[in-house]
């Protein structure tokens, strides 16, 4: 009985699920079912982000009852989660002005300063890892760093730099990309044909 | 009835999985032999040596936030991404290092923690699965710098980077260099693959994470499909060569034919 | 004294900003603090978001009847059987069906935009009458869109000299990473300026 | 372990180095900006000079999408740009149709700064500004084709009937010239719906943007204004050094830094590997 439960139908309804978008792909009809279908998948979507916030929660009051270390920061995340959701759920759902303000001042300037951070690891990584050990390993400095500094506005008054950069960018970027554009295509189609076999499977 | 437009598309689909499947029931009787992919190799290595260092190994995924599994680029990169991390998880319950998974995404928190699961138990070691080292660590960049912050404080010997990323793609590889972690990464996206290129030890572009899972496992029938996939690769260079030939000739008749 | 809440916000931000700058040094509690209640932030609203979703494509068809979104509902409640040990397995059915959406949309993405789309990209002649500068480039992007793809075949031997398709196929995926490396890094930039920007002129106030 | 222990200490030397030079390259343009020259590129000029040629009274639509993931490209570029409307004897109306953010930003950030700066006129005469309206490109459409049958009343709430400017204009062909600041959302969607209409479309392309946007001009695009450099050399153009000028020389100085330390690494790295082996 197990193995109905854990293996057969898991199989079978990601087996109808591919058949059912292969058949929205060709025949009109299909167009119907396909959408419910899609949208059941953000339903599920859904209820996992709240069993994945249910985990969470257990692991961190978990750390905070055993004293395990760094425990108080446990109690850090569950406040933070805690107010945004009170804030969250403020009528107009995920509209009002405390949302909004908490919103902006904690969690758009932690993704600005987040992303802007990586100015830091880039200039740390090209200084580190941008070495002539070889002959690829050279093709690669000389491209990184004409694109560079062709970013530079001073660049256009030092020679050629913003030409040769877009030549880069243009020419052997969209010859070599291609490339791997084409094969990842074969490759995901092989692995979808494997998961409906049931050769693999990922809910396992 | 018929939705105009894809009916190319949708032959070319069957076709190319029909020479896939022909070519994987074929693979029964020759075992066919495939070129070596290098990162695939050095995974034992990589465990190996974090064996030896008594340090923790890390496998990540990147940070979809909801709804990965079911987006039709991210959902088949995290596929494969955990086919390779049954092998990781089985060398690592089989060779001793902890093996933390940090999870940026809510969907493949289950399949991350069913997959460890199973290889623990395939290896008869259940008790040694430490559910609480596989962590969610809600999406975007609170993710990623959530890792770090693992990354550095465990000192983490091996760090595995292979599923859909985004930015937060060179935030790890520079932090698990900088603490001295071996480095093993491979993703699809075109956007992240030059940091992986630079700084990573071994790095797996788009379709050599594809086949990872294939080549992984030796089984005749997996093997079997990626010589299928060559077939498709092959389709698509004579494809090339005719239409290239043809379009120096001037005979863009042929040419429009062939613009499916 | 009615509270300034954009006073109050900036400084909040700043904190924010400092905080998660300090990673540059190293793990501190600074930044443990700043990244802990974030991410409570980041989860507690992806949760918000997620009730959402399922209220708007859930329940609201639902109360109108339509009877078949309960199945979605139950897949999804089915998730949570893995808190209980013997009935695990329950909640593979619902990473079924994501896992089926997402390989069929997978193989539709995959033979149509990327597959042959590009193959159609590349149906350009290597002679261009009256532009040389365009035959070269077309020329350059038909062999390195050629020996890329040979790179990635996996069950043919390149023997001694043909094996120079793979060399050129590695050099020119070198050449295009090394491309893009160097010029995401103003994007970087970008960013970076802004925060000190916040910093300096409008919490400083300095400039 | 020592090796380990000197290679760190070495590794987080680098660091210091590489990255305090970093910040102090990146304080200093913003608190004082160098004023190093910038030169203009041919298409930001085309973009200033369709905009000088526009004839007096001339009535612009000018295209506010700016949500918060742009600000730092494109924030300077529409302040710059709607300075120099104002400046002008011309008719504008601003419109928020793709970006719920764009509205509030627009709000908060640039029209403090063009108080400042003292161009702003008389508010339902000279200029109108309408609100966000949900649908993306099919909102767009609708708008472009019959403006009153879609919105009703402005920023304000006050109906559009009564604001003077809003007199002769019913759809997109009432104006002499469209501008969009966003990214590629939404210029695709102006490129589908605006573009068919005959009236010039110019915009301003986030960098990373530009290979897709390029395409389109000049027959679609008659001129974009290249990323934050483009900003930076159209507020030069107009004479009002801002956000943009400053982040110009902040490029300069980081990029030419981080030029010079990989230089500087590879010369190092030579030297380790082939002098000092020999010695």
């Amino acid at each position: 009985m197990t193995s109905i439960i854990r293996d057969q139908i898991p199989w079978f309804i990601a087996g109808a699920s591919i058949i059912i978008m292969f058949g929205d792909y060709i025949l009109d009809p299909m167009a119907v079912i396909a959408t419910a279908l899609r949208n059941w998948a953000v339903i599920v979507a859904a209820f996992a982000m709240g069993l994945a916030m249910v985990s969470m929660t257990i692991f961190h009051f978990r750390a905070i009852s055993q004293r395990q270390s760094g425990w108080y920061y446990s109690i850090c995340t569950l406040a933070g989660m805690l107010a945004m959701i009170i804030v969250a759920f403020m009528p107009p759902m995920t509209g009002s002005a405390q949302f909004n303000w908490l919103y902006k001042w904690v969690n758009t300037v932690s993704g600005q300063t987040t992303y802007a951070a990586l100015a830091f690891w880039i200039s740390a990584a090209a200084y580190r890892t941008l070495r002539v050990r070889s002959f690829e390993a050279t093709l690669m400095v000389v491209a990184a760093m004409i694109c560079m500094f062709a970013n530079a506005p001073l660049s256009a008054l030092l020679g050629p730099w913003k030409p040769a950069a877009s030549w880069f960018l243009a020419v052997p970027s969209t010859g070599a990309y291609r490339g791997i554009v084409i094969t990842s295509a074969c490759g995901m189609i092989a692995l979808g044909l494997r998961v409906l076999l049931g050769r693999l499977r990922p809910w396992e | 009835m018929i939705r105009s437009g894809n009916v190319l598309d949708f032959v070319v689909m069957i076709g190319l999985m029909i020479a896939i499947y022909l070519m994987m029931s074929r693979a029964e009787k020759k075992m066919p032999k495939l070129r070596r992919i290098p990162a695939l190799d050095a995974l034992e290595e990589a465990v190996g040596r974090a064996a030896e260092t008594g340090r923790p190994i890390l496998f990540t995924q990147g940070s979809g936030g909801t709804g990965t599994l079911s987006h039709p680029e991210e959902g088949p990169q995290i596929m494969s991404g955990l086919n390779v991390l049954s092998h990781l998880a089985a060398l690592a319950a089989n060779l001793g290092p902890r093996i933390i998974c940090c999870v940026g995404q809510s969907d493949s928190l289950i399949p991350t923690t069913e997959i460890v699961r199973e290889a623990y138990i395939a290896q008869g070691m259940p008790e040694a699965f430490r559910e609480d080292d596989i962590r969610f660590l809600g999406s975007g960049n609170a993710y990623a710098f959530a890792a770090v912050d693992i990354i550095r404080t465990e000192e983490v010997a091996a760090a595995f980077f292979i599923g859909p990323f985004y930015n937060e793609s060179l935030t790890f590889v520079f932090h698990s260099d900088d603490v001295g972690a071996m480095k093993i990464g491979g993703t699809a996206f075109t956007h992240q693959m030059p940091f992986f290129a630079a700084v990573c030890d071994y790095f797996m572009i788009g379709e050599e994470i594809y086949a990872a899972g294939a080549y992984l496992s030796g089984e005749a029938e997996e093997l079997g499909s990626v010589v299928g996939e060559d077939f498709a690769k092959g389709f698509s260079i004579i494809l090339i060569i005719l239409a290239v030939a043809a379009a120096s000739f001037g005979l863009s008749g042929f040419l429009n034919f062939m613009r499916i | 004294m009615a509270i300034d809440w954009n006073i109050i916000g900036i400084w909040i931000g700043a904190f924010y900003t400092i905080g998660f700058f300090t990673l540059a040094i190293g793990v501190n509690p600074w930044l443990r603090f700043v990244e802990s209640t974030w991410l409570g932030a980041v989860v507690g609203f992806a949760f918000a978001v997620g009730v959402k979703n399922i209220l708007s494509l859930g329940i609201n068809p639902l109360m109108k009847g339509d009877v078949s979104v309960v199945i979605a509902l139950a897949l999804g409640a089915l998730l949570f059987s893995r808190f209980i040990n013997q009935y695990r397995h329950f909640s593979k059915w619902g990473v079924a069906l994501m896992v089926g959406v997402g390989s069929g949309l997978g193989i539709r993405g995959a033979v149509d935009g990327m597959l042959l789309k590009q193959i159609e990209a590349t149906f350009i002649s290597p002679i261009v009458i009256g532009d040389l500068w365009q035959s070269i480039n077309n020329i350059i992007i038909i062999v390195m869109v050629l020996t890329t793809l040979s790179y990635f075949v996996f069950s043919f031997e390149f023997k001694k000299p043909s094996d120079i398709l793979l060399k050129l196929g590695r050099w020119s995926m070198m050449i295009a990473f090394g491309a893009a490396f160097g010029n995401t890094v103003t994007f970087r930039f970008n960013l970076f300026i802004e925060r000190f920007t916040f910093l300096i002129r409008t919490w400083l106030q300095i400039a | 372990m020592g090796v380990a222990k000197e290679q760190k200490r070495r590794g987080n030397r680098d660091k210091i180095v590489l990255w305090g030079v970093l910040i102090i390259l990146t304080i200093i343009p913003i608190i004082r900006p160098l004023g190093l020259p910038i030169p203009i590129d041919p298409m930001t000029q085309e973009f200033y000079n369709i905009i000088e040629d526009l004839p007096p009274g001339g009535k612009v639509w000018l295209g506010n999408a700016v949500g918060s993931g742009i600000i730092a490209e494109q924030l300077p570029g529409i302040l710059g740009c709607a300075t120099r409307l104002f400046e002008k004897d011309l008719k504008i109306v601003i419109f928020n149709i793709i970006d719920i953010e764009a509205e509030t930003i627009f709000a908060q950030r640039s029209m403090p700064e063009l108080e400042n700066r003292g161009v702003l006129k008389e508010y339902g005469k000279d200029w109108a500004w309408l609100p966000y309206v949900p649908g993306v490109e099919t909102a767009l459409a609708a708008v472009a084709a019959d403006i009153r049958a879609t919105i009703t009343v402005d920023h304000y709430g006050t109906p559009i009937d009564q604001l003077e400017v809003m007199e002769g204009i019913n759809s997109v062909n009432d104006f002499d010239l469209v501008i969009l600041f966003g990214h590629t959302t939404p210029f695709f969607a102006y490129i589908r719906q605006i573009v068919p209409s005959g009236v010039p479309f110019i915009t301003q392309g986030l960098t990373m943007d530009l290979p897709l946007m390029m395409p389109y001009y000049p027959i679609q695009a008659k001129a974009i204004m290249k990323g934050l450099n483009g900003a930076a050399e159209y507020e030069s153009l107009i004479g009002w050094p801002g956000l943009a000028i400053s982040a110009s020389d902040v490029l300069n100085t980081t990029h030419s830094w981080v030029f010079i330390a990989v230089i500087g690494g590879n010369i190092f790295y030579l030297y380790n590997t082939y002098v000092r082996r020999e010695e």
